[in-house]
Formats: structure tokens, C-alpha cells, sequence
């Protein structure tokens, strides 16, 4: 076991699904020479070749498009959206097309594409490179939907998605991929889809979450501990397939439930977490569901301050908790 | 080598012999399939009329360039297409049954391209070798350079033939899915069905240019616009640019053609069109254009077309009575390949 | 007051605005001549001319992008998505730029636009003629977002949203256009943006919906009315911004919800509402919150059976409603 | 009356007098507003290495395509900028003091574009006539063909002008906006400040041919590449185009220009760019250039030339303290605009 970084441990996955199987190649903006903006293909051009790690002109719509018919033809495409922000242009590839192809050909077309997008703030990236993305795949049936917080979800999940024969988005949160470190196993091995992360443990209550935020809940649950509030952690790993049992039988145990997630509010994940517990485990429930979320405006600005105040950190996350746990 | 532009062929009065390549029992059979495609797509209609057919998009009028274009990729034999929604005679020559396009017309189970999800004929026909997940406006374009790019990649020789509109042609996708195939010189021909319309709208309101051939320039691959009403000229332009597209590269064809029905059977093209139009239109006929090359060829006798008249009403009536008591999906089938195993 | 559908209360509303006018103008695909292929813009050409009712080419993220940029200019564009299935090329113009103009710009800029968009299913149009897109603009803050269910609302909300200073996605359920019909006053009103409507009162449930599905709500209170189960429906008529006072105050008074739309169950608008509620009323709760909406495949198939077995009918509402009432 | 293609100027030597519509005063002025752009630009990548500034996109070497067709639309006195994120110069130079570009790149309350909500320089500077709503590439294209419709509506006079990369050239967007504004012979000029890569990928990668400009043809207005290093060149190009697209309707101009830094402060090229590419480039600085052709042509005189750039110094000092020390936005900001009343 060596300690990696979220980076890396993208970079370690595509290496070795690329040496494994023939059929794997990446295409999208600056990937090649460039190595990717954030360095996830670095060093792969050298190793796989032009015709394997392709950098592709400036047209989003086209990147998913052509990896989508590369799929039907077989191969197993890892197309890279540069940033989130970005992926707008490609999304009737996405959501339109690729998403109902399967079901839209009676099963007679598979789609083995796996698209990576780096997605999330906090790097004072503004308006157009904190976007998340996530509800808009997560609300899309015949797509996965992937959201790893650390190293070894993150490859462990990478390489499971790209061996999925269904278009899986894979979000990155960019700011875990230098921050976030943890311990990645030599061998080879995969990680489920479909299957939430239990990160901590505890009675008290419930926090679901993912990506970047999982972090920070982790943070506000040791720093409410020593008060007995113990709290559950649940990172979701995987958006679609959701995890529902896992969520389901925290909170039948716990009887209070927040979610957190950086996305904003209405009408996030959260929404759907809520809506779920609010249905199945209503008659364990002890107290309101809450929300800590970035707020209804359009993704964190640039100027530090207002970035801070959107975030959902560990302080907005264990003032929730304490609430919760006092009502 | 690119194909040469335009053939100056008047209805069918043609100006030399037959291609060489080609038999007469190839044309015979290629005016037995037209015939068939054109008596489905009148039955069609009408079954709409009656409630049975909820939407249809009709090829009358745009037969030459899909068989045309069919019948080269055929003798080719290493072709893939990304057909669009009107390309009906396209999808039903290639080779399903006349029940399998009543059935996916009406929505029954065994519609060979969706059973039964999608609009008629839409998603795949994958023993046919064609694809079309979607009937949204371009949408294809991009999907068939990136399944040239998989061929080139495994070492395939094959080309594909990928099909739009006039109207598809101002998508951002089309200019992508030639940007790329351009750069990477991918076998793709781009087959224009230039009818002049989209639903209603005009190509002068559609483009500042008289041929959407003209684009190719830009991207830095040949060009050419051809009378897409003349079926032996569509078999020999697609043959060249099949053979150009597998050396050098991509191809941008357009074959302009008339579209003698509104735009679907939910259009009425009165609202927008001067009537005499089609009649005019309707004069070059490739069905009608086609039967009397032939048989000024001595290809086939009045006879012979007559009866291929008949057999194909009769193989449409026997269809679409088939299809009409063929039982309907099962509704379980309502949640099933939402992903695939 | 006239009996009017939906579409010609629709088609009233646009006249009436460019005559109110000038510098609003329809833009679009088949607007002109056609008249729309649902007819909205009938006659509208012969009425203010072809500068002002204008066919676009076949492009829609230049449709949105185009109009964003003349309502930059202070124009009050109303362009057209033929069918929603194809908003998706558009929404790089209308989710990444439109929603954050203003934003982004500190107020400097306004989209005084509407974007009107024919939505939704049950008309046998298959997978790409009868997406509910409604969700993705509903998690886009900067948007607004509405979805009348009758004429009269039609009308008054669609004036209303013309008149509006920020991107407004006007969304009208295409199976609405000629089944629902219902009085139109003859003079001038205008329906304020943001206000839900009580289109049944009732006291042993609360209903929201929206859109084709309310009024299956309706039928469905009034089958189940005589069994003592009196529901109160309302009619959200605008996502965002979301009444979420008549939402919270009827559930205060009935402890009891359910949501109902056409629009895929998993992260739809029933999510948000249902966890707004499982937040705000907690304490008044008497019942697991219900959710009868569209499954998570990609909408609803071409076939006749099929078609049925998706859209969460009368039958199925009802069915959920007597559940509820005995818990 | 189309530009005229490209001009063979060698480093600043001018085959001939300077344009008669230009006073020595205008190209003084310009020439110290390019010093003046040129010092910021230095200064805000040294704040970069000292954490001051997040993120910055330089113009170092974009300077002249800037600010000469900046210059002919001052001139023109009626039109209206859709610049890009590489725009610094142009933005700069419309009129903006240099400590509000410092508060902009240093997310400042006081930004003029946004009010530190998003990166430098992204938004709207209305008064000076200009609109960037995102650095999304592309994405300001069809804006700005809409802008130019509503002014057309109008009766208004407005030309507009958008700027963009090579890369952005293969957007599905900017075919669109292209497409649109031939239709509509709308006055709109599609600026190509096309310096042969987008971030890493060469131009060979993204496009098929060698210029941009020959994509116009395939829309029906004309399109012309000429040296972007050369002030007056893209002056003159910029204002025939002007009036061309205020009589005819749109024109595509590509100016070949250099990017003598890396693509931002983020980007190290020498991942991707061979070391004596820059140095290549930097031998046709348009900084250096201009000075040159006024220094030949009497203009300014070499103690002036010293002058500008010690004055430029001197204001970036003053800007850079007096942002430095100027406050963040508020906090409650957050929450406002999200809407407008
Ligand atoms: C992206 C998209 N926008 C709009 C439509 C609605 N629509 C269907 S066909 C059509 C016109 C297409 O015209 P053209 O490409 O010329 O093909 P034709 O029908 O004339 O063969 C339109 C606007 C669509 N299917 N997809
Ligand atoms: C739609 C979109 N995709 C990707 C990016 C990331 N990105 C920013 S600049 C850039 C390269 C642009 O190149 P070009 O258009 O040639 O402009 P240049 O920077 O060379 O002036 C890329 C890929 C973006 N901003 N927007
Ligand atoms: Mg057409
Ligand atoms: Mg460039």
C-alpha cells in the first residue's frame, strides 16, 4: 500500500485498464501532450500513442458524440470533459442520446463509455469552473452517475466503470485531487458501483454525502464527538445506482437524517435523500430532515470571501449537527 | 477518386449505357425494392388516416439517393449507416420485412429496431448494419464519425454513410462530426438529403449559400452537389465517394432531391408551400424515371413493371394485416434495458 | 369570458404582448408561415411580419444563444424549442449563460426572455418527443420556471413571464394544448409569478402537481371524494420561484402529502417538496410522504401499452391516495 | 469594400505612409495604451507567482490584433465588443482605470465586470460597450449575432465585433452563430485572433485546413487572414470590415497572431511547445514593432517610447497598492443579483 493522492490514483486506473484492455483509449481536450489540465493522463501518451490518447478540437458535443459511436462500435472510450463547466455543449449526446441508447435499441446497442469530468469549487474557479453537475446526470435514468471522495474509491470505482457496458459520468471533485491523499492497494481491484461507503460509523444521527463535502463532514462529526453526538457518516461513492438500503437502515437506527452536499439546495441530491427517508423510514424519523448545501445562486463566485460563504464547510455542517441532535 | 458533379440526365432518358459494375438483374431488383418502399410508404400514409399509424415521415420523393446510395454500399459489401427518420426506403431495402416496418409503424412487438419504443424504424438494425438512436436533428452525425474512428482503430476497412437533411446541416453537431473526421481523415460520407425545406422553413432561411456542398471546402475535404433524383447517378457518386472516403478521407455529398409529401402526417404543407410545387416535382418521379430507364435499357418490360407494381401492393396488404394483429410489446417490457447487463 | 384551450389562450398571449409591445419578437423553427407545429404562433406572421416572427435555421443552442443576445439589447425575445427533446443543444446558451447573466455581471445585464417550450407525453411521441425537462431548469438558479396546467393560467402566467426581466422557461404540456379547455376573461389580466393555486380545496390530504398530470390529480380527488377522502390540490404553476408557503401551509393542515408528475420519480420536483416539507412541517406529518410520478426509464416508449403503463394516471393516484388516507 | 489580405510588413518597417484617417496623436495614444496593457499583463503574472492572482490569460502577443480593431471600432464610434478570455489588452485599453483590472484580478469589490464574482475581466463593462458573459469557449458568439439583430430591429447603425481562438473556431456554436448572421446579413465581424493553439493542442489537431477564414465561403460572406502582428494592418482590415459589414453584412477576419505565454498562469507549454517557438515569435512583438514604425515614421521619438513604458510602470505600481489594499466584496453580495428586479 502506498499513499496517493485522488490524482494519481485516476491516472493509476486508466493505466491499467488501458494496458488491459486494447479496446480502452481517452480522447478529449489536451489530454495527449498536455497530459490533461490537471495531469490525469500525464504520461500516457508517451506509453499508449497518438491513436490511444487523443487530443481532440475544442467541441464538447463532438467529444461525447464521437466516443458514443466509437462505444456502439465496440470500443471502450474514456472521453474527458476539461472541466464541468463545460459540459453543457455535450449534454444532448449525453443525456439525450446516450443515455437511451440502450433502451431506446431494445438492448441491441451497448454503450461502454465512461465520461470524466472534473466538477466542483473551491479553487476560486468562479462561475465557470466550480460548476457541480451531478442532479442533472443523477436525474437522467439509463446513466451512472459516479462521485468518489477519496484515492481508493476513486480508482477502485474508475476501473469498475470502465468496464461497465453503460455510459457511467465520472465526477472528479478537482479539489481532492491534490488535497485528498489516502492509502490505494498495489494490486489490482475494483469497487462496486451501487454501493454507498459507511465512513464513519456512530448512533446519533445520519449525514449522507459525497465528493468533496464528504470531507468536510467527517471533519464537523470529530468535531461534535466529544458533545455525543455520534454521528453516521455515509458517503454515497455512486449517485445512480443509489445505495438505498444503506441510507435506509442508517436512519432506522439513527432516526435523524442531514445531508450535505456543495451542489445547490433545491432540488439537489439532498432532495431526493430526503424524499426517500421521508417515504421508507418515515416512522423512524425523530426529527425534520436538514440540508447544509450551497445556496440557490449560480455556483460560488471568484472572490475569495464569497467563495468561503458558499461553501458548505465543517462549521455551517456541525452547527446543523447540533441542531439536529439537540431537537 | 472524387465523384464527378451532377448528371445532366433528363426523366431518366439516359445519356449512355449502364455502369458497368452493375447487372441488369441488380437494377431489376433495385426497381422491385423501390416500388415496394413506395407502396408502403402511400399504405402508411393512409393507415394514419385511420388511426392505426400514429406519425410517419415519408422518403416519396428521396428514393433514388437512399437506394442509390444503398445499392453502392451494398456491392461495396464493408458499409455502416446512420440513417435519419425519413430515410424509410432506406431502412426497409437494406432488408427487414414489409411486416417489420408495418409492425414498427404501429407499434407492435417485433418493431426490429426498438419493439415497439421508438418512432417507426428508429434505433437499430444491427444485422443491417445500421444505427439511429434518435430522430433528433443531427444528432447522428457525430455517432457515425466516431464509429469510423472504432473501425479505424481495430483496423477495419469500413466506411460509413451517414444521412441528414438541408435543415441538419445548420446544427453545431454537423460542423463538429466533419471538423473531426476531417482532421482525422475518417471514411465518413456525409449525405446530404438536400429537399429544400425543413418542415416549412426554406433553404434561404436555412442558409447564405446555394449548395451545402460548398461547406466541405472549409474543412478541408472534397465536396459535390448531385441531382439526387436520378438513381444511377446516386449509385455512382456514392460508389466514387465509398472508394475516395476508404484512400483519402472524407466526403460531403449532397443530393438534391424533392419531397413530395408534407414534412410528417402531422404536417400540412399547404400552409407554406405554392401547390404547383409539387406537381412540378412530381415530374421527375424516380420511381417513374427509374421504370423508364429501364425499360428504355431493355432492362425490364412494361410487364414486368406493372407486376412488380402488384406484388408490392399485395406484399404490403399482407403486412399490414399481419401487423395489425401482431400483439402489442408486453407492458413488463416497459422497464427492462434501462441499462444493459 | 370564452371557452378557450390551452393553445389558443397561448397564442392570445403572444399577440397580445407584441401588439403591448415592440421590441418583443417569436423566434424559432417553423414560427413563421407554419405557425409552429403546435399552432402557438398561427397567423402571428401575417399579423407583425416576418422580422418579427422569425424562422431560424435548424440550430437551437443559436436559437437560445441568439435571443440571449438580443434581449441584451434590450429586445424581449420569445423563442420557441420546437419539442423539449431538443432543448438539450440549447442549454450550454440557456442553463450555462442565460441563468448566470446576470449574475455574473452584477445586475449590469438583463434577459427580459422567454423561452417557450412544448413538454411532456402521452401523445404516442415515443422516447424523443415527450421528454419532461422541467427538473434540470428547476436546479438552475437564475432561471425561472413555469408549467401552467389550464388556459387561464396559460395565459396570464405566459404574459406575466413576457413581461419578466430574467429567463423564464415556459413550459406548456403538450397534451394540454387541445384537451384542456377551460374560461379565458376577454380583457387584460396578468397571473403573478410565483404564486401556486389551490384548484381544490380539502382537508384529509394535500396534492401537488403541476402541469398534464394536476389534472389527473383532480379526477383522481374527485373519484376518491366520495369514500370520505378529501384532498386539496394545488397547482404549483411556477417551479421557481416555488410557493413554498401554500405548500406548508396546507400540509400543516392535513399532515398528509403526496406529489404526483409525469416527470421521472427519482431527483424530480417531488423530491424537492418532499423534502421541503419533511424539513419545515415536520411536526404536523401524520403519514410516509407519497410520490406517484413517471418510473426512471428514459420517458415513456411509442407503443400504446407501454406509453399507459408510464404516465401516472388517475388510477394510479388514486390508488396511492387511498394508501395514504388509511395510514 | 472587403479588407485587403495580409500585409507584408516586415518588424515595423512600413512600405508606406500611415493611414490618412490616423493622426500621430491616435497612434501615440495607442502606442502608449499598448505599453500601458503590455506592463499590467507583466505585472499580473508576477502577482500570479505571489499568490495575489488566482488565474490570469495573457495577450502578450495578441496585442496588436487587439487593439488595432480596437482602435478602428473607436473610429467607427458605433460598435459594440463581444471580446474573450484573452482579451486583457482590448478590455483594458476600451477605457477601464488600471487598479479596476487589478481589482478584477484580484477579486476585488470594484471589479467593473462583475464585482469579483467571476474570473478577471468576465461580465459586462457596458459603458465601454462590452459583454463577456463566461470564458465557455465559444459561447459568445451567437450572443453577439443576437446583439447584432436587436440592434438591426432597432434601426441602429451598431457593428458588431466578437473575438475568438482557433480552438473555438471548431465549436458547434460558432458554426451556428455564423450561419445565423449570413442568413440575416447581420453586421457582424467574426475576429479570429488565431494563434495556432488551444492551450496544448496544435492547429493541426483541431482543423483540417490552414486558415480559418476559408470556412466563410462556406457561409456566404468573405472571410480574409491577415498578420495580427502588425497594428495598422489589422487597423485597416478591421476598419474595411466595418463598413463591409455595416453595407453587406458579416465578415470573418483571422488574425494570425503569436502567444508569447503559456495559455494561462495554470499552464507550463513547454509540456507541449518547443522552447525556440516563443523565442521565434518574440522576435515580431507588436510592442516592439509599432514602436518601431513610429519611431521611423517620427511619431514618437525613442525618449517618448522611454517614457511610456516608465509611465506604465509607474500607473501598474499605483494600481496593483491601491487594489491590494481595497476590500473584498461583501459577504451579503452572495446572495444578490441572482435575479434581476
Ligand atoms: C434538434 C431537433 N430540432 C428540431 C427537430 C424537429 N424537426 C424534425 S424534422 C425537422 C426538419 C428537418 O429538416 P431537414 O434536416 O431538412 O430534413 P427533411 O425532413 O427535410 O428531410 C425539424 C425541425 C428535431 N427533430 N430535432
Ligand atoms: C467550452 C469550453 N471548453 C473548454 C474550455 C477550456 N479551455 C479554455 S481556453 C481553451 C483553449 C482555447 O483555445 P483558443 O480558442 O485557440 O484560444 P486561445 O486561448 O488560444 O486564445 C480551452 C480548451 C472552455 N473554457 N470552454
Ligand atoms: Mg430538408
Ligand atoms: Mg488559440
Amino acid at each position: 500500500m502506498a499513499v496517493k493522492s485522488v490524482i494519481e490514483a485516476v491516472r493509476e486506473a486508466i493505466r491499467e485498464e488501458m494496458r488491459r484492455d486494447p479496446t480502452v483509449f481517452v480522447m478529449g481536450e489536451d489530454v495527449g501532450a498536455r497530459g490533461g489540465v490537471f495531469l490525469a493522463t500525464q504520461g500516457l501518451m508517451e506509453e499508449f500513442g497518438e491513436d490511444r490518447i487523443i487530443d481532440t478540437p475544442l467541441a464538447e458535443a463532438s467529444i461525447v458524440g464521437i466516443a458514443l459511436g466509437a462505444a456502439f462500435r465496440g470500443q471502450r472510450p474514456l472521453p474527458e470533459i476539461q472541466f464541468s463547466d463545460f459540459v453543457w455543449p455535450s449534454v444532448n449526446q449525453l443525456i439525450g442520446e446516450a443515455a437511451r441508447s440502450c433502451y431506446g435499441t431494445n438492448g441491441a446497442v451497448q454503450v461502454p463509455m465512461t465520461v470524466r469530468i472534473p466538477y466542483g469549487g473551491g479553487i476560486r474557479g468562479g462561475l465557470f469552473h466550480s460548476q457541480n453537475v451531478e442532479t442533472h446526470f443523477f436525474h437522467t435514468p439509463g446513466l451512472k452517475v459516479v462521485t468518489p471522495s477519496t484515492p481508493y474509491d476513486a480508482k477502485g470505482l474508475l476501473k469498475s466503470a470502465i468496464r461497465d457496458n453503460n455510459p457511467v459520468v465520472f465526477l472528479e471533485h478537482k479539489k481532492t485531487y491534490r488535497l485528498v491523499r489516502g492509502e490505494v492497494p498495489d494490486g489490482e481491484y475494483t469497487l462496486p458501483l451501487g454501493v454507498a461507503d459507511i465512513k464513519r460509523p456512530g448512533n446519533t444521527l445520519t449525514i449522507v454525502s459525497y465528493g468533496l463535502t464528504l470531507h468536510y463532514c467527517l471533519e464537523a462529526a470529530q468535531e461534535v464527538a466529544p458533545e455525543g453526538i455520534d454521528a453516521e457518516v455515509i458517503d454515497l461513492r455512486t449517485l445512480t445506482p443509489l445505495d438505498r438500503e444503506t441510507i435506509l437502515t442508517s436512519v432506522r437506527k439513527t432516526g435523524k437524517l442531514l445531508i450535505a452536499h456543495e451542489d445547490n439546495v433545491t432540488g439537489g441530491i439532498g432532495a431526493e435523500i430526503a424524499a426517500l427517508v421521508a417515504d421508507q423510514a418515515f416512522e423512524y424519523l425523530d426529527g425534520p430532515i436538514a440540508r447544509v448545501c450551497g445556496p440557490d445562486v449560480p455556483t460560488m463566485p471568484f472572490a475569495q470571501t464569497l467563495e468561503d460563504a458558499y461553501i458548505p464547510d465543517p462549521t455551517k455542517i456541525a452547527t446543523a449537527l447540533r441542531r439536529l441532535a439537540a431537537y | 477518386m472524387p465523384p464527378r458533379k451532377s448528371r445532366a440526365r433528363g426523366n431518366g432518358a439516359a445519356d449512355g449505357a449502364l455502369p458497368a459494375n452493375l447487372s441488369g438483374d441488380d437494377l431489376a431488383d433495385y426497381y422491385r425494392r423501390m416500388a415496394l418502399c413506395r407502396a408502403i410508404d402511400e399504405r402508411i400514409w393512409a393507415l394514419n388516416r385511420q388511426g392505426k399509424v400514429p406519425i410517419a415521415a415519408s422518403s416519396q420523393g428521396h428514393e433514388a439517393a437512399q437506394l442509390g446510395s444503398l445499392l453502392a454500399a451494398e456491392k461495396d459489401g464493408d458499409c455502416f449507416l446512420f440513417p435519419y427518420y425519413r430515410d424509410l426506403a432506406l431502412k426497409f431495402a437494406a432488408g427487414i420485412t414489409a411486416e417489420e416496418v408495418m409492425r414498427s409503424f404501429m407499434g407492435k412487438a417485433g418493431d426490429p429496431y426498438s419493439n415497439g419504443r421508438q418512432f417507426p424504424l428508429q434505433g437499430a438494425d444491427l444485422p443491417r448494419k445500421i444505427i439511429q438512436i434518435s430522430n433528433v436533428v443531427a444528432a447522428g452525425l457525430t455517432q457515425s464519425v466516431g464509429y469510423a474512428l472504432a473501425c479505424k482503430m481495430r483496423g477495419e476497412q469500413t466506411v460509413v454513410l451517414v444521412y441528414f437533411g438541408d435543415g441538419a446541416s445548420s446544427q453545431g453537431e454537423t460542423h463538429e462530426a466533419m471538423n473531426f473526421a476531417a482532421v482525422h481523415k475518417l471514411p465518413v460520407i456525409f449525405i446530404c438529403e438536400n429537399n429544400r425545406y425543413a418542415i416549412s422553413v426554406p433553404q434561404r432561411k436555412q442558409m447564405g449559400v446555394e449548395e451545402v456542398a460548398s461547406r466541405a471546402a472549409g474543412y478541408g475535404f472534397p465536396g459535390f452537389a448531385i441531382d439526387g433524383m436520378d438513381f444511377i447517378g446516386c449509385y455512382e457518386a456514392t460508389r466514387e465517394a465509398i472508394n475516395s472516403a476508404r484512400a483519402q478521407g472524407p466526403v460531403l455529398l449532397e443530393m438534391k432531391v424533392e419531397r413530395f409529401m408534407s414534412h410528417t402526417t402531422d404536417d400540412d404543407d399547404r400552409r407554406y408551400r405554392p401547390p404547383d410545387e409539387v406537381t412540378q416535382a412530381r415530374q421527375r418521379d424516380p420511381l417513374i424515371t427509374f421504370g423508364n430507364l429501364l425499360l428504355e435499357q431493355g432492362v425490364l418490360t412494361q410487364e414486368q413493371i406493372d407486376h412488380a407494381a402488384a406484388d408490392a401492393l399485395a406484399a404490403v396488404d399482407a403486412a399490414t394485416d399481419a401487423a395489425d394483429n401482431a400483439s402489442p410489446p408486453d407492458v413488463s417490457t416497459l422497464h427492462q434495458m434501462v441499462y444493459s447487463g
